[in-house]
Order: structure tokens, then sequence, then C-alpha cells
């Protein structure tokens, strides 16, 4: 499509516009694009992913680099949004990002995909966890550092089913892309099983003031139990006034409300809760470092997906290592092939691009902490 | 019956809540004829301030019910004043100009809001303390109504009767009455409109100050986007009363919440929003100025 | 005249819940008339005037129209306003309504709306026919308005105007709906003895060289006086009076109705 | 005077510091319970409310002197934009350049400003849409949106079940969003002003929630991936070709709208609706069917929010419904109201200004909104009317009487 000729003539007309246009391309660095929320409502979930990249990349350049160049942070806001997600994947592309850690939000990676996938870009998201981004197939170079939710939905229907041995469970979710796939998931498995009953299956409006009437239709339907696909702020809002009208039904959640908010914020309604989460590494030496590494340089404890994102970061960076260059054929078979060592334990890729050797474990709120039930 | 009957207070709870808020609203479009935007920014800034005050006091030690009562003050004065500035900036230099400018300018100042509460304080959810004790003579109803609730539904009737007292009695009433008739016949029989506009500013906060501490309070927790997502839904209980008219507001806002509380409960929550907003639209179509609004009919 | 009427209203009545704004009225207005409705404020003129213009759907009652041009009689009670437009009355308002923000020259274009034809097709591919019909029209406006004598403000627009120009162009405007019969309502209020004459004058020439019936609403009664041929009086949603000027001026009923109020003529 | 000025912007800034004194100084953490004093920024607001509020007080005299001096002069103010509008020796050369850099564009800049000129582009389809609805027949619609939504669902589903193809799927998708258009239309007929407004905003979100629930239907909020970019005749392209290919097909599409609206505006479809706006009842005593009149209005201006999500959805290739929000259609008003309603240079600038700001923001990061949201603001209060007011059109007629 390109015509030379009339390029050329154009760029004669217009040569004023070259100087803003001919910045790109300078310095020979390795570029770790960095791309999430980093403004608006959903800003928490990828500000952490930024401080978790730097910390990474002033290490590694500390120590020399990868493959002896310095790397460099493309930090790109994406507000969650697909239409602005792509946007800012051509950004990356446009800079000459070598590989991108990110996006944060399923619906914004799965728009910036495919521009990655077009331009040979590998990108490793430490928190998108729509199963549909491994298991479809048709993003082949993407990778993440967290579990899919299908895995999440399994873990919380098994230990319904097999630790309490529930008969009548409510299936909950916020009408949301995370929490209403992650209820599907859960409700399939259900059905699945005959062991027990779906006595209700609804979505709730996310953001609403208050939720009696869902409350009292949970009582009415005699749940033992109420499986909840979303966030902690809905959450703890039903579980509050669940436990305000004296009902004593178990609730089950997610990661979205395995957050220490949760438990801040529904406080002493809190207890009894479970939730799935990442497994827990606080006893990983490299986690350990990583978490006082924030508090150092930060002066707080890391957010939202930090450790996911740390270990992404360092998995990237590593690949490149191994590889030798940044080929996307070699990049990408190294994150497959070459362990690495990671806060989240020693990780490699499969061929859909999860993460062996990272899952989730069932947490309970246990005077006012989430303990990890083996 | 019971399930109906507490379903019932759901929505009575859920409408007292639109109300607090919505009251501002139908206030501001009254005098103005503005959509003030911005008004669910200035509920969020009044839960805001309350909280900075009730961590400050709770680190000094103070007693509860003291820090309830310091806080909704502080908040009240705060969010009137914000209130007022806003007018000033945003909505006075644009009396003559098209209606619609006014409108954005207002969405402009909402987004402003937010995000100067997002980046001076936070983007996280902030637990916030639950100030209303639950009262000992309510425990044997718990199971069907909290203390909360009761003290949100009697608020909002308090405020509710001292607005329309306010308004049909006070001389400020009478000059707000007289404002939102005709602006140019009340400048001209000497009502300073200009104070007036301010006051029904001042008010209208003030009214959403209240609402701001006690559903934060309700709700346990506040980030700087409530205000948007609680102040659409108080807009279209104040339409749906009919806009302008203070008991309109409060009964638009209970509608609201009863049709989505009956609603989730005997059909299903999924499509609870679907179903007011269809519940608006077919009112409006019967009563094109909603419930309790005089349908201007056009002189010709 | 015994020519049958062009605008024959019979027992009209309109309540407003309680209220009885018109009670049995009846009307009519031949070819060529100039008829005036007058009565003291709050008569319900122009309610009568809004049952007519299908702004009000009358409670009772009949309006009857037989256009000169074909002579068919229709009954019109309750059809919209753009329907009557079409059938060929038109009307001035009491508080002016022109269009505020678009130019003398399309205020009276706008009049021509519902004699034209082009549809959307028409209007992108803007094909020759509708070219033709644009120019047509443009002259059409320009033609009205230097009858009615607002040439000199065509580009203006008419929120600028002056009032008296105001009044007169809404005149103009209902003049470009190629209407049998005008309804005028208080077509002089506001204006200066000067340009109440001139308004006379432009009254009688449409009458006459246009062939447009006129139905005016008025309270100059120096201006009725002269200007028409037959008065209706209201009063009270009731028809009180009717009859050449002469008559009127010697009607008790209409003097009780008027009592206080001079009628100098 | 001076002195006086000093006084006033102390005070205010007195003001500021006790108003910002809260959310500014004291930052609390109740997670961690923590508790910070910020002492600094009363001082920063003090200082910046001083400058702040003596430039602001100059700048509202500048603008009212300005009214006062049209009120006594008679004339209507004509803006140097209206001017510049006007003249042909100052548009000829303009457009000439606008062109060159219209075609140079892609291959002079990078492709993150070829795809973001897209999206402006996308944004000038959707903004003269909304413009007929708003800004020339004078009806508030808040769930302009919801059309987006229609024209982008379209050829998602379309293409996902039946495997139509784009250029099928442009023409149906804004077919589609016209008859959405007009079942809108008929509820709302006979209201008015806000009340019209509320009904609309609820008709976005209920379009919106029903495809958010309806999964079987519409895939839920997990939307639809992969969506095939458009095509040119089966010629394989990779990402860069299909950028610079899109952009050329959105300038394409943006002329052809210009064209058609330009059009329709100038029409006596276009009068009627400038005349629905400024007067119902007098429209329709002048002869206007008034139903037709605003059905027709709802039906154009949706067709082109059809064109825009069609394109839309091709050019991201995942759509959910997260995208089509209140706030969209927010966005959507603004590039219409800020850019000068009813006026189609007006709502292109617009649409340039608001989607190309918030982009080249970036570098102010987390303060971007907040600029965004100030700079609304401060052009609603000083230009009321938008960039470019509409210009007053002018007839050629003959002075010859016949």
């Amino acid at each position: 499509m390109k015509n030379r000729l009339g390029q050329f003539l154009i760029v004669a007309v217009v040569g004023v516009f070259m100087v803003a246009a001919g910045t790109a391309m300078a310095a020979d660095t390795i570029k770790l694009g960095v791309a999430g929320p980093h403004s608006g409502d959903l800003a928490s979930y990828g500000i952490p992913t930024i401080k978790a990249a730097e910390l990474v990349v002033k290490d590694i350049n500390a120590k020399g680099g990868v493959l002896g160049k310095q790397v460099e942070l493309l930090v790109e806001d994406d507000v969650c949004k697909p239409e602005v997600a792509t946007n800012t994947a051509t950004k990356m592309v446009s800079e000459g990002a070598h590989v991108v850690l990110g996006h944060i939000c399923s619906g914004a990676t799965k728009a910036a995909m495919g521009i990655y996938k077009d331009s040979n870009i590998p990108a490793m998201s430490p928190s998108a966890t729509n199963p549909a981004l491994t298991q479809s197939g048709d993003y082949p170079n993407f990778f993440r550092t967290i579990a899919s939710d299908d895995a999440q939905a399994r873990l919380e229907v098994d230990f319904a089913l097999d630790v309490l041995k529930l008969k009548k469970i409510a299936i909950l979710h916020d009408k949301g892309d995370y929490g209403k796939g992650l209820a599907e998931f859960a409700k399939s498995f259900l059905e699945a099983d005959s062991r027990a009953e779906v006595v209700l299956y609804e979505g709730i409006t996310p953001g609403a003031v208050d939720y009696s009437a869902i409350v009292q239709k949970i009582k009415r339907s005699k749940a033992e139990a109420v499986i909840f696909g979303g966030y902690h702020p809905e959450a703890s809002k039903i579980v509050s006034q669940m436990r305000k009208k004296r009902m004593k039904t178990i609730f089950i959640s997610d990661d979205g409300v395995m957050d220490d908010t949760f438990i801040k914020v529904a406080q002493k309604y809190a207890e009894g809760v479970y939730a799935t989460g990442p497994m827990d590494v606080s006893q990983n030496s490299m986690a350990i470092a990583a978490n006082e590494a924030h508090k150092k340089a930060y002066g707080a404890d890391p957010g939202a997906f930090y450790l996911n994102a740390y270990s992404a970061a360092i998995a990237l960076l590593n690949a490149i290592e191994q590889a030798g260059s940044t080929d996307y054929a070699a990049v990408t078979n190294a994150l497959r092939t070459k362990d690495v060592e990671t806060p989240l334990g020693k990780i490699r890729f499969d061929e859909r691009g999860d993460a062996i050797g990272v899952g989730f474990s069932m947490y309970q709120v246990q005077k006012g902490v989430y303990v990890e039930l083996k | 019956m019971e399930y109906f009957f507490e379903l019932f207070l759901g929505g009575l709870t859920r409408g007292s809540i639109y109300a607090l808020i919505a009251l501002g609203y139908t206030m501001v479009y009254g005098i103005v004829q503005l959509i003030n935007f911005a008004h669910g920014e200035i509920y969020m800034i009044g839960a805001f301030t309350a909280l900075i005050v009730i961590s400050v006091l709770t680190m000094m030690g103070w007693n509860q019910i003291a820090i309830l009562l310091i806080a909704a003050g502080v908040a009240v004065i705060y969010s009137s004043a914000y209130g007022y500035t806003m007018e000033k900036i945003a909505y006075k230099p644009l009396r003559q100009a098209p209606r619609l400018s006014a409108l954005i300018s207002a969405i402009g100042m909402s987004l402003f809001l937010q995000n100067y509460v997002l980046l001076a304080q936070t983007s996280d959810f902030l637990p916030f303390p639950g100030l209303i004790p639950d009262f000992e003579f309510m425990e044997p109803y718990a199971h069907i109504i909290g203390s909360p609730e009761l003290v949100i539904i009697i608020t909002t009737t308090i405020v509710m009767i001292s607005l329309t007292f306010l308004i049909k009695f006070t001389k400020i009433g009478k000059a707000m009455r007289a404002t939102a008739q005709d602006r140019d016949m009340a400048m001209l029989v000497g009502v300073d409109v200009n104070r007036v506009i301010s006051m029904t500013f001042i008010i209208g906060s003030a009214t959403a100050a209240i609402g701001g501490v006690l559903i934060a309070s309700h709700i346990g927790q506040i980030n700087f986007y409530i205000g948007f997502i609680a102040g659409i839904k108080a807009f279209v209980a104040a339409v749906l009363g009919g806009i302008g008219s203070i008991p309109g507001a409060v009964l638009g806002s209970l509608i609201l919440g009863w049709t989505e509380s009956f609603f989730t409960g005997y059909i299903s929550s999924d499509y609870e929003d679907v179903f007011a907003f269809i519940f608006l639209v077919v009112i409006l179509i019967f009563r094109p100025a909603g419930i309790l609004g005089r349908s201007t009919a056009e002189k010709v | 005249m015994d020519m049958e009427p062009i605008l024959d209203v019979k027992q009209l009545t309109m309540d407003f819940g309680g209220l009885r704004a018109l009670d049995s009225v009846d009307l009519d207005v031949s070819q060529g008339e100039i008829v005036a409705l007058i009565g003291p404020n709050g008569a319900g003129k122009t309610t009568f005037f809004n049952c007519i213009t299908g702004i009000y759907d009358p409670t009772g009652g009949d309006i009857m129209i037989t256009a000169p041009k074909n002579g068919r009689t229709q009954r019109i009670n309750g059809i919209k306003p753009n329907l009557v437009t079409e059938k060929g009355l038109a009307r001035t308002f009491q508080n002016i309504r022109l269009f505020q923000n678009m130019t003398v020259l399309e205020n009276v274009m706008i009049g021509c709306h519902c004699r034209m034809k082009a549809g959307i097709l028409g209007a992108v591919l803007r094909g020759i026919s509708t070219r033709r019909e644009e120019e047509a029209v443009i002259q059409k406006s320009y033609s009205i308005l230097k009858k009615i004598g607002l040439e000199k403000y065509v580009n203006e627009f008419a929120k600028n105007l002056p009032y008296g120009a105001q009044r007169r162009l809404e005149i103009a405007r209902a003049m470009a709906t190629e209407p049998f019969m005008l309804l005028l309502d208080e077509p002089a209020a506001g204006m200066n003895p000067q340009e109440t004459r001139e308004l006379d004058e432009l009254i009688v020439k449409i009458c006459e060289t246009e062939g447009i019936s006129i139905l005016l609403i008025e309270h100059d009664m120096k201006l009725v006086m002269s200007l028409s041929d037959r008065i209706f009086v209201m009063d009270y949603g009731k028809k009180i009076a009717q009859g050449t000027p002469a008559e009127i001026r010697k009607n008790p009923a209409v003097i009780k109705a008027y009592l206080g109020e001079e009628i100098d003529a | 005077m001076l002195v006086n000025e000093l006084k006033k912007s102390f005070l205010i800034s007195l003001w500021f510091m006790f108003l910002t004194f809260p959310i500014m100084v004291i930052r609390v953490n109740t997670v961690e319970n923590i508790i910070q004093w910020r002492w600094a920024n009363l001082f920063f607001v003090g200082i910046g409310s001083f400058v702040l509020s003596a430039l602001w007080r100059y700048l509202i005299r500048r603008k009212e002197q300005g009214i006062k001096k049209t009120e006594v002069d008679g004339v209507a103010r004509v803006t140097l934009s209206q001017r510049l509008l006007r003249e042909r020796r100052f548009t000829i050369p303009a457009l000439i350049v606008i062109a060159i850099v219209a075609l140079a564009f892609p291959f002079v800049f990078s492709l993150y400003q070829t795809n973001i000129m897209i999206t402006a582009l996308i944004y000038v389809l959707l903004g003269l849409g909304l413009n007929i609805v708003v800004g020339v027949a004078g009806l508030l619609d808040l769930g302009y949106a919801a059309f987006y939504l229609v024209g982008a669902y379209s050829y998602a589903l379309l293409n996902y079940h039946f495997g139509f193809g784009f250029w099928t799927v442009l023409g149906l998708g804004a077919g589609m969003a016209a008859l959405f258009g007009i079942i809108l239309g008929f509820p709302v007929l006979r209201l008015r002003g806000d009340y019209l407004a509320i009904v609309t905003l609820g008709f976005g979100e209920i379009i919106r929630l029903i495809m958010e629930n309806w999964n079987e239907f519409s895939f839920g909020p997990s939307g639809i991936a992969n969506i095939p970019r458009p095509g040119f005749f089966g010629v394989e392209m990779n990402f860069e070709q299909v950028t610079v290919y899109v952009y050329f097909l959105m300038i394409a599409l943006s002329l052809f709208t210009i064209f058609v609206v330009n059009r329709l505006q100038n029409s006596r479809i276009g009068r009627a609706w400038i005349a629905l706006r400024e007067d119902e009842v007098a429209c329709q005593a002048m002869g206007i069917d008034k139903r037709k009149t605003k059905l027709m209005a709802f039906a154009l201006g949706a067709t082109w929010a059809g064109f825009a999500g069609v394109v839309f959805a091709a050019k991201t290739t995942f759509i959910n419904p997260a995208s089509f929000t209140l706030w969209e259609s927010i966005n959507i008003l603004c590039v219409v109201v800020l850019g000068g309603m009813g006026s189609i240079v007006g709502v292109i600038v617009g649409a340039f200004i608001l989607i190309l700001l918030p982009e080249y923001l970036r570098f102010l990061s987390e303060y971007r909104i907040l600029a965004f949201g100030t700079v609304l603001v401060l052009m609603m209060v000083f230009r009321p009317g938008g960039i470019v007011e509409t210009v007053r059109r002018t007839y050629q007629y003959e002075e010859a009487d016949h």
C-alpha cells in the first residue's frame, strides 16, 4: 500500500512534521512495555504492576541489564477499556516494545492481543484470568502468571461439595466480565454434579446502595451457601447485609474478594468467609524480598497482583536473556521451555500460555486474617 | 407475606437513600433548570470529609456519638462550601448560555471533582466505620430491618419535611419559588436572584452531605466513584417524581426503590435496572412531566 | 353575502378539567371577508383559535371548512395542527413565536414546508427537481417578504428584528403556507399608531389582492372597527353578540361586557 | 484598584485553602489506619488560587465587555472562526492543506498516531450523527451510545453466526441502528427537554444491560473477540497495512458523512429540524409534521452511529458492553457541544480535540482526566457556544419582481 515515491513527495511537503515523528528509535535498549489501568476507577489494579516492573528493572539494570543492554520501561495507560487498549497497544508497537507486561483486565487484554500477535510481541498478564485467553488458542503470544477462572471455580465447587458437603447453593455474580464468567463455570460444574443443587443463580447490580432485596431472596431460597463471583466492594456489602439480617449462610468467593480491604470493610462480618486466592507464597524468599523492596521504595505494602507482576517481569526478561535475542520465536520458546525462579516459585509456561506451578488455594477469614486452608 | 414485607422495607431503605440525593437534584433543577451532574460528587465529597474527620477524631480517642455529630456537621459545611463554589465557577458565568453548555460544564466539574479526590486521596475503597449503633430495642426486628436503615428512613422524612417547610413558609423559600417561576420577574420585584441560587446550591449540597454520611456508614465503604452511580439513580428518581418538586423527588425515589426491590425479589435482579428504566419510560409516556410534576402546558 | 362560509364553527365547546373555556360558540367566515373576534381578556378567544388550528382537541361541536379551491367541505375537529395548515388555515401567535435563530428568509421558507416535496433522498442527491423546488421557494419567500415590506431584513436573524417587524414576519410566514384563510392573534399588540396604520393597510391588501380571508383577534377597537366586515363578541367562553361594526357598537350586551373598558372609534 | 484586586485574590485564596483543607492536606487510609498530614499542599493551593483567581476575574471581565460591546453596536459579533469559515481565500488553501495532511498522515506518522486518528474519525462520525439529533433538531439524547452498540454488535454477531463480511454489514449495521432510532423515537415523541434526556439515557442503559445479561445472544459481559478486520478484495494484509487501510476507509466514510449531513442540513428537512428546535408549537402550526420530523432526526442520527459502530468493532476486533456505557454517550455529547452545536466544522474540531487531547495528555498520566474536566468547564465558561459557532446561512435570490 505504501507508495514510496508518493511518500517521499509528501514528506517533502510537510517536512515540518517530521521533527515530531523522528524522535523515536534512539538508544539501543530492551524495551519492556507495561500496560494497564493507571488512571480511572480501576487504577488500583494497574498501578502495582508499574511498581513491580520498576523494581525488577532497577534490580536487573543494576546487575548489568539483559544481554548487556539496559532495560527501559514503556508505561502506558489503557483505563481497562478495550477501545483505549488498542491505542495503547499500537503505541507500544510504534515505540518498539520488545515484550509487554500486561494488560490487566481481560477485555482490554483481548483487544490488545490481536495487535501484539500481528506485531510478534509476546505479552504476559499478571491478572487477566479469562479462560478464553489461553484456552481458545487465538493468542499464541499470550502468557500469564495467574491461573484462569475455571480453575478457581473448580476449586470453589469442589470445596463446597467435598469439604463442606453442601446440598443447596446460591450463585451470585456482579454481571461483570470476571464475576459472571466465574459464576457460569461454577454453575456448570455444580449442574454436572448430582450432589448439590443450584437454588438461585442471579446477577446483582454493582455499585448499588443496598442489597437487601437479593439478601432476602437468598434467605428465601434456603441456600446453605452463596458462591459469589465478583470483587470485594459488592462482596462486603452482601456479607454485611446477610449477617446484619442474622443469616448464617456460608459465603464462598474468589480472589477478587481475597483482599485485605475486604476484611477491613466488612470487619466482624468477614469472619468465616471463604475465598480462593493464589497459593500462599509468603514463605518464598523472593516474595519476601520483593515485598520488602516495595516497602522500602514506596513506603507502603504492595497492591493487587504485585507479586504476579513481579514474577511476570522477571519471566519475560529472563526469557530474553535465555533466548539470546528479542526474536519472537526464541523468546516464546524460552518461556515455554526454561524454568525461572520467581516470587511465585519456579515456573514455566505450557503450550497455551498458562503458568505451570501457579494455582489457587482456598482461604478463610479467621480472626481477621486470611488463612490458607490446607 | 413476610417476604413481601421484607422486600417492602428493603425498597423503602433504598428509596430513602435515593431520596437524600434526589432532593438536592430536584431543588437545583427547580431553580436554575440545570441537571447538576456534579451533585453526586458533592455527596461523595461529603462522605470523604466525614471519613477524614472521623479518622482524625478517632485517633484522638473521642466518643462515638460526638464523632458522628461532628463528622456530619463538618461534612455539611464542606459540602455546602463546595456546592457554593462550584456554582460560582462552573454555572454562574453560564446563566445566559445555552442550557446544554451548562450541562457540559457540570459534566466537566463532575470529572474534575472525582479525579481531585482520586488524586488527593486514593483510588481504593476505604472502609467507612458504621457510626450508627445497633439499638437495643431494634434487636427483635434485626432480621427484617437494621438500625442504620431505620435512621436513614427517619432522616429522609425529617429532611423532606423541613425542606417543604422551608420552601413553603420562610422568606428565602418564597424567594426560591419566585425565582423558579420566573427569574427575570423575581429580579424585578427585588429578589436577590444570585443569593437565592447560591442558597439553593448550599441547601441542596447540605442534604447531599447528610446523605453521604448516612449512606457511607450504612454501606461501610466509600471511594471517589460512589457519587456518579448514586447520582444517576437519584436523578432518575427525581425525574420520575417530577423534577422540581420536593415531595415528587421523595415519591419518585421510593417508587424506584420499591420497583427495584420487588422486581429483584419476585423476578430477577439480572434485569433489575432494565425494568427500572422501562418503568420510568412508561410512566413518562403517560405522565410526561413525572408523577407529581405539573405539566407546564405551554401558553400558546 | 350568501356564499357558503369557508369556515363554519358550530356549537364549539372546550372543557379543561372542570372549567368550560368555550361554551357552544358559533362563528362563520365567508370567502373574502375580514372577521374580528373580540372580547375582554380571558373571554376564550385564543382558546377558540387553538381549537380551530388543532392545538386543542375540542370537547364538542363541529369545525367545518370549505376550501374555495375545490369546494369540498370537511370537518377538522381534533386533527393535527400541521394538517390544519396543510388544508389552508394559517395562524400567527399572540406571543410572537418566530424561529429566533433562523434568518427572516428562512422563517418564511419554513412556511413553504408543507407545499414542498423533497424527501431524504432528494435532499442528499439534490437532483434537478429538488434544486428547482429550492430555488422556487427562495424566490417565493423573497417575494412574500417584499409584499409585507420586510425585504431589507432578509438575512437578519429573526431575533434581531424590531418588534413591529417581528409581528409582520409572523404574517409573512403564515402566508407562505398558501392559506385561504389567515387567523391573526392580536397582530397589533404592542405596536405604535404608525405601525398599526401600516398593519391596517397590509391586512386589507392581503385580503383584497391575495384573496385570503381573515379572522383576527384584536383589542385595538379602532383597528377592528375600521377593518372588519363583521365582528363576533365573546365573554366568559360564550358568544354574546355578532354583527357589523355599527351594530356591535350599539349592542347593549357588548357595552355591558366592556363596561369600564372604552370602545372608542 | 490594584490593592482591591490583591485583597480579593487573597480572600479567594484563603477560601480555597479552607475548601481544600481536609481533602488535600489530610490523607487517611482506613485500611492501614494511617493519617498523613501534607501541609505543603495547603501552601500550593493558596499560591495557585491567588494567581488563578486574578486571571479568572480578568478573563471574565474581558468576556463580559465583549458581550456588552455587541449589545451596544447592535451588530452580531462575527467571530474569527466564522470569518475564517466564510471567506474563500482562507477556506480553499486550508482545505488543500488539510487534504494533504490527511493523505500523508499514515505515511509520515507512526502507527500509533494513525490508530488514534482512526478513533478520532470514528468520533467525527458519531459527533455528526448526534449533531443532527441534538444540535440541529434540539432533542437532547443521552443514550446515543446505544446506536453505536447496535452497529458494533450487528457486525460482531452477524459475522460470528453467519460469516457476513465487513462491507455487507456496514450497510446493515447502519440500517439496524436507524431502525432502533425509530423504535426509540416513538415512545418519546411527546417528551421534551430533560424528560427526553432521561428517557434516552434509560434507553441506552436498557440496551447495554440486555447485552450484559443475555449471554445466549450476546455472549454477555465477556464480549466477542476475534472480529475480523475489514477486508480488501481478499488481499491479505498485516497489521500495519490494515491500519492504514482502515484509516483511509474512515477518511472516505467521514467525507461521505460530511457530504450527506451537510446536504441534509441545507434542505427542506434540515430547516424543519431547526424550526423544531426553535419552537415546537410554531413549527407544527407552519405545517411541519412533528412526528415525522422527529423520527427522521432520530433515525438519521442513529444511522451514523451504526456506521461508526461497525468500524469500531472491526478496528478493535473485540467488543463488550462496557464500551457503550453512559459515559460514552456523554463523551459524544461533549464532542457536539464543545465543538459547537449545529456546526459541522465545529463538531469535527470538537471530535479531534476531545479524542486527541486525552491521548496527547498521556504525559500527564493520572492527571489527564482532571485536566480534561477542567478544560470542559473552562471551554464552556469562556466559549459557551462551542469552538465554532454556527454560521448564518444566506441564500441567493433575484431582486426582480414577478
